[in-house]
């Protein structure tokens, strides 16, 4: 099990801040192609993977990365505070 | 270091008074305030989320990176969350060191990489409705600076 | 504009929050307070001397310029002259702007200028005898970033 | 008449803040010459040019330049504030 998180407007189109899933995603980006493959929210709040960003553990991260190990897996926006 | 993330508005002036009062080998303070600005006049208020843990998280880092890359006495970061009037303080940085240089280059970089790579997400709240404030590239961009 | 010199000390926080108050459209607020450092350990005042009437024109002319130079809502100047001990304010500059970078640039610049073109000397008294400080080639080389 | 001040290291050495004098000097330089030909302790502190500032009625000048129409003149090391 792995905890996905949501913020700003990702978590406004899919309309929940958080979720735990059962997954066997190697990557990332097996587990957005597992989202998108769900439900039309998933797929339109991942349609455009240049405008997200990812953290593995509260760290920033890349799609190709590997899930292996990983508790928390976090989607939102490219920042913007200061 | 301080690093601290709160709800509540926080006093400036306090801080930077407050800032590094003890080392007795400093020069220079550099401080940056942000304040919710009203841009098109019409902003009835600014909301920011931000991703508790990480957020602290990434602050710390930042902060330490600062002080490997520049000789600081002590170094602060304020960020509020929730929500903000126009004029309202959103976030502060200030950097303490011998020399000026260091304290301007600290307090420079702390802004780029707390914009760019802290987890906050400021939405406007208009008489138009609400938007998220866009990420721009030149913020991205700075950070070429740092490298 | 404001530019004050004085001998009294001044309150740095009370400064910032007072600073560009009633401007709506500003987002960025930096500031420089620079503070009698104990370099030696031994330093048990610090004198400034400066030019009265010279002193009040140059750094009017040095916030004129930083104002030409960036998009500035306001900027500060504060100088003490006389006796100081060690940890005391001895002066401090703020520059306000919608953008960052600006405010960075404008504080960085009011310093530069300040340091190398505003008639004040600084002595410095400790336990050996009084001297007066040396001018820095790199405070005058600070110069030419802005060229 | 001409007021000419001195600041620092350079009203020290010369021992007065101000002075007014009665000069035909036509540049800053021919006043150095002047006042370095009148006593010891004014040759000390013109001794090095390459550590004094001069400045016309409160405005940063040079060594070269006229003194015509100039009512003050100030004499000093480099700045050391901020």
């Amino acid at each position: 099990m792995i905890d996905v998180l949501y913020f700003a407007w990702v978590r406004e189109r899919i309309g929940i801040p958080k979720e735990k899933l059962q997954t066997n995603a190697v990557t990332v980006m097996d587990l957005v192609e597992e989202l998108r493959a769900r439900e039309e929210r998933y797929a339109v709040a991942f349609s455009d993977l240049s405008a997200l960003r990812v953290a593995l553990d509260q760290d920033l991260s890349e799609f190709d990365a590997p899930l292996d190990g990983v508790r928390e897996v976090a989607f939102f926006p490219p920042m913007t505070g200061g | 270091m301080r690093v601290v993330v709160q709800e509540a508005p926080f006093d400036a002036g306090a801080e930077l008074n407050a800032f590094a009062k003890d080392d007795t080998d400093i020069g220079a303070v550099v401080s940056f305030t942000g304040v919710t600005r009203d841009v098109s006049g019409g902003l009835s208020r600014m909301q920011i989320e931000h991703y508790p843990g990480m957020t602290e998280r990434a602050l710390t880092q930042i902060c330490e990176e600062a002080q490997t890359r520049w000789s600081l006495a002590d170094v602060l970061v304020i960020h509020r969350f929730g929500t903000m009037e126009p004029g309202d303080n959103i976030m502060m940085v200030a950097a303490a060191s011998r020399h000026r240089a260091d304290a301007f280059k600290a307090a420079d970089f702390l802004m780029d990489y707390l914009k760019s790579r802290a987890p906050f997400w400021k939405k406007e709240v208009t008489t138009d409705g609400a938007d998220w404030v866009a990420a721009k590239d030149s913020d991205e961009d700075a950070l070429d600076r740092w490298n």
